[in-house]
């Protein structure tokens, strides 16, 4: 079994309302130093074992998880015992 | 008997451990005069969520007794999921309020949402699709940040599951009090139409039949919650936070158009949803209306986690689950129908002819109790009320009348107070249009709401000044019900009944009790008057914060009318400048 | 003329859309199942708002591998009219069908309420019985309905004349207000407001019957069809 | 500057719907060896430095970032030049 982490981020350029928003309640929260705020997604997916898993997880992420338009992703695969 | 880290029979009359769940100490005896031997751990759970306040409405019921309940268009008053009242034309409206106060306190998204979807349930499990939603928020001060947040996360929470399943939210009201700092309250209404041959009754008759799963996996949420919605929020309440259950609006969209669908089947005898004390409460009370027995595999109810035990998967309160029972043998014609929607039907018991209720968990058996014992037989209190000091010291001042110098000051501060002030920021995050038969959207006295096909329509509302309540329960209650009835007929309306949700603090304080009993007996004689019967509500006892500080008293009146035509369909907005203005009553 | 509602798990204005359909425009439809779908015997596809798979992942993302749309795409290259509004348009987006794609509202809310539009393109199969400019008030009800391509993409969407409506006072950020546009072709509109909603003077306005109206007429005179 | 990659999960035993949906979602698409999805939240968090940063981190999280009734949360922090 593998643990597939995949990280979906917004494009740069493409604005993200929900960060800006996350970033302007942490200043009334008064955490000055904060520049900046991006969110993204987070999946953790469990993959039974195949030989061609990046080849899978990339075709997962083209066809579905991520938007191409918008989103950019990476991922990391570990073993899971 | 019980599986082997349970704990025994005698721990839990040793130890006590029934109070933590809490039952008392003459209700731990009846149960073991009823089995004639100590309970073991589920079945004790069992009856501390069956004899819960939120259950069994033992602190209640002798109030609730009071109010009327019948009328010439009452098909079905109190005792269903929802009542239902006629309309004509072979039709008929369903409606319910619920509660979910506790939960929305502990964490509002999930508390509000799986509120709404609650009722939903109430109501479509009677056959009827809804055709709309309305609530009754009550907050504290919004200059608090968690009260402000709480404000903000119900609101979210109404809009993120009544959006998602297609069903308008087309009126409620807030009101913003300090009574309610440690305390919001969250009441959601649910207003479904079907036709009279449609009807569906929550019951487990014909013995040898099928009882059947539908919906979600079973998952440890919500454990006590029904226990937990009776009692005061206390620090306590932050340590069973795990227990919040996490709504999914997709997956009750889906169960909305396939038991909507299933209840065309002549194979379904019975159907409920699984609300409050979830599994437990439906199969025990479904059985018990029916004057059967029933025995469940605990083996085959879907389970989301793993070794999860009888007692986990009896007191679950995981959402959007229901719980059918199908004529023997053809179990596979209604599993087809929820196929198509990617739902799975389960067969998990079957109905028997001894009128126990009877749990198995890997070929033991886990729990054996006489089926009313549950849902019919818990205790009724009748406690004891005192008219309270405050209640006396008003009586005793003169009438404040306040001194007004500059009108247009006066005013300007008045449209500012947050429960005057326009509701728009809340309602429009509702979806109030889809099903496109909303006449009257949010923002005028009553919601009005046709009835596609004919030239009828309804309108609803839901209110309750609970200051005025506070003040004077028995007056606060008749104005509440009056209240209702005006937004009804300004909007064309005429009266058909009502349902109450009694949002009140513990019923063991005879004060508190008292403002119960007493606005109830205005709500009644104010029924009574405008031939607007009870036939549906809901009891929250306990809305207290951790200094024991009670709310107002807090009877939310859910009001639906009937508009015969049209055509007398009437909006509360100002129309063109020049046109009169009149003042009717005195 | 014969209409499909295409009904994926989750929509929720498929009936609202039916009815303005068979109701207000006095056409046929019927509403398909997704699995079941043979779309082939429409003249016209309708893709309705909603929730379809409970809006999870992104918006229309879930609804848009499903197995009909295949079929979508046969029918858009066929140049049958297709219209997504509100959730259908973001499952257009999610296909590729259209350019683009949806963010959350600026204020990150969801929003219900009319909005005022102004017709930008009145010569598509969609548009013809408005006026160019024209004003007209129809619903939104959405909490992704942010609009976003990037400037090259606006820049064709301009030069091929394919944004269809704007939002006269934008709520929720779209790129240059745009509520709707259509494919290069002009057969595929996808628009966040609900014209199904605004077709009975009841319930609200009228201003979005003439968008069925004008697929009506088109295809009678492509047909060569009398009325 | 420093930027701070935070992980909110779902806490076990909650359900997650988004999951569950995306899940079956990838069965339809044929990618039957998916055995489990869990879908959370990434983001992506500058801050100019400060002595105590994790604690800062750690408090952000709580008190807005993270629902603590249903979420867990964790981070790894970057130096930036
Ligand atoms: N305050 C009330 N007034 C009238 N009927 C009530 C009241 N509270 C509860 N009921 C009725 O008692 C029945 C059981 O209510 P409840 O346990 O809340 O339903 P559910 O099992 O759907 O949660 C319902 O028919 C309800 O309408």
């Amino acid at each position: 079994m593998r643990k597939v982490k995949i990280y979906i981020t917004l494009k740069e350029g493409v604005l993200d309302p929900q960060g800006k928003a996350v970033q302007n309640s942490l200043h009334s929260l008064e955490y000055n130093n904060v520049a900046d705020v991006r969110i993204g997604k987070y999946m953790e997916v469990m993959l039974e074992d195949t030989s061609d898993i990046e080849q899978q997880v990339d075709k997962m992420c083209d066809q579905l998880l991520a938007n191409p338009v918008i989103e950019d992703y990476s991922y990391t695969i570990e073993e899971v015992v | 008997m019980p599986s082997k880290l349970e704990i025994s029979p005698e721990q839990i009359e040793q130890q006590q451990l029934y109070k933590e769940m809490g039952l008392s100490d003459d209700e731990f005896r009846s149960i073991t005069d009823i089995l004639g031997r100590l309970p073991n751990y589920t079945e004790i759970g069992l009856f501390s969520v069956m004899w819960s306040e939120h259950c069994s409405y033992k602190n209640s019921k002798p109030l609730l007794r009071k109010f009327p309940t019948e009328g010439p268009q009452v098909l079905q008053g109190p005792g269903e999921g929802a009542g239902i009242i006629d309309i004509g034309d072979e039709q008929a409206v369903v409606f319910k309020v619920e509660s979910h106060n506790h939960p929305s306190a502990v964490e509002p998204y999930q508390g509000a949402a799986t509120g709404v979807g609650g009722i939903l349930r109430d109501v479509f499990s009677m056959g009827a699709r809804p055709v709309a939603l309305l609530n009754s928020l009550r907050f504290g001060s919004l200059k608090q940040p968690r009260v402000k947040f709480l404000f903000e996360e119900v609101v979210h929470g109404i809009a993120g599951y009544g959006n998602c399943v297609g069903v308008p939210t087309v009126g409620g009201e807030v009101q913003f009090d300090n009574a309610y700092n440690g305390n919001p309250l969250v009441n959601a209404m649910c207003v479904g139409l079907i036709d009279h041959k449609d009807i569906q009754k929550g019951i487990a008759a014909g013995i040898g039949n099928t009882v059947m799963y539908v919906g979600a996996k079973t998952g440890r949420d919500g454990i006590h919650g029904a226990t937990f919605a009776s009692e005061e929020l206390s620090e306590e309440s932050e340590e069973k936070r795990p227990s919040v259950q996490v709504g999914d609006p997709f997956m009750e969209k889906l169960l909305i158009e396939a038991c909507l669908e299933v209840i065309h089947h002549d194979a379904l005898v019975g159907i409920q949803d699984m609300g409050a004390a979830g599994l437990t409460s439906s199969a025990s009370e479904m059985a018990s209306k029916a004057g059967t027995g029933m025995l469940m595999n605990m083996n085959l109810v879907p389970q989301r986690e793993l070794d999860m035990t009888a007692y986990e998967m009896m007191l679950s309160e995981s959402q959007e689950r229901m719980l059918l029972v199908v004529e023997k043998g053809r179990e596979d014609e209604i599993a087809d129908v929820f196929r198509k929607y990617d739902l799975e039907a389960v067969s998990v018991g079957e109905v028997t002819d001894d009128q126990r209720f009877r749990l198995e968990h890997h070929g033991d058996i886990v729990a054996d109790v006489p089926v009313d014992s549950l849902a019919e037989d818990a205790p009724v209190y009748h406690q004891p009320s005192a008219v309270p000091e405050y209640y006396k010291e008003y009586q005793t001042m003169d009438n404040y009348v306040p001194m007004i110098t500059d009108y247009n000051k006066t005013l300007k501060d008045l449209l500012q107070q947050p429960t005057i002030a326009s509701k728009e920021w809340v309602y429009d995050q509702y979806d109030s249009m889809v099903q496109t038969n909303t006449v009257l959207t949010p923002g005028s006295d009553a919601a009005v709401v046709r009835v596609r096909g004919t030239d009828k329509a309804l309108a609803m509302t839901t209110d309750c000044n609970s200051r005025y309540i506070y003040l004077d329960p028995e007056v606060g209650g008749k104005i509440a019900v009056a209240e209702a009835a005006r937004n009804i007929v300004c909007s064309g309306g005429r009266p058909l009944g009502i349902t109450d949700g009694l949002n009140f603090g513990s019923p063991e304080n005879p004060e508190i009790f008292w403002q119960m009993e007493k606005s109830v007996d205005g709500m009644s004689e104010a029924c009574r008057e405008l031939s607007a019967p009870v036939i549906s509500g809901n009891v929250s006892l306990y809305n207290e914060s951790f200094g024991g500080q009670a709310i107002y008293p807090t009877p939310v009146v859910g009001m639906v009318g009937l508009i015969e035509k049209t055509e007398q369909i009437t909006e509360s907005h100002m129309k063109q400048a020049d046109d009169l203005i009149y003042v009717i009553g005195k | 003329m014969k209409f499909a509602v295409v009904v994926f798990p989750g929509s929720n204005c498929d009936r609202d859309m039916f009815f303005a359909i068979t109701e207000a425009l006095g056409e046929e439809a019927d509403l398909v199942w997704y699995q079941e779908a043979d779309l082939s015997a429409y003249d016209a596809i309708l893709l309705p708002g909603g929730f379809s798979y409970g809006d999870y992942l992104r918006s229309g993302a879930i609804a848009s591998t499903s197995g009909v749309i295949e079929q979508i795409r046969e029918a858009a290259d066929a140049g049958k009219p297709i219209l997504g509004v509100c959730n259908g348009f973001q499952v257009l987006l999610e296909m590729g069908l259209l350019a683009g794609a949806m963010l959350p509202n600026k204020h990150l809310k969801f929003m219900c309420h009319y909005e005022t539009l102004t017709v930008k393109n009145a010569r598509t199969m969609f548009t013809h019985h408005y006026e160019d400019q024209e004003e007209i008030d129809i619903p939104i009800a959405h909490g992704d309905g942010n609009y976003y391509c990037d400037e090259s993409t606006y820049q064709e969407l301009q030069d091929n004349d394919q944004i269809a409506f704007t939002y006269k006072n934008n709520p929720n950020g779209s790129v240059a207000d745009i509520a709707g546009i259509t494919n290069v072709q002009g057969n595929v509109l996808g628009m966040m407001p609900h014209p199904e909603r605004a077709v009975d003077s009841l319930v609200g306005t009228k201003d979005g019957l003439r968008l069925f109206q004008s697929i009506l007429t088109h295809w009678r005179d492509k047909h060569a069809i009398k009325a």
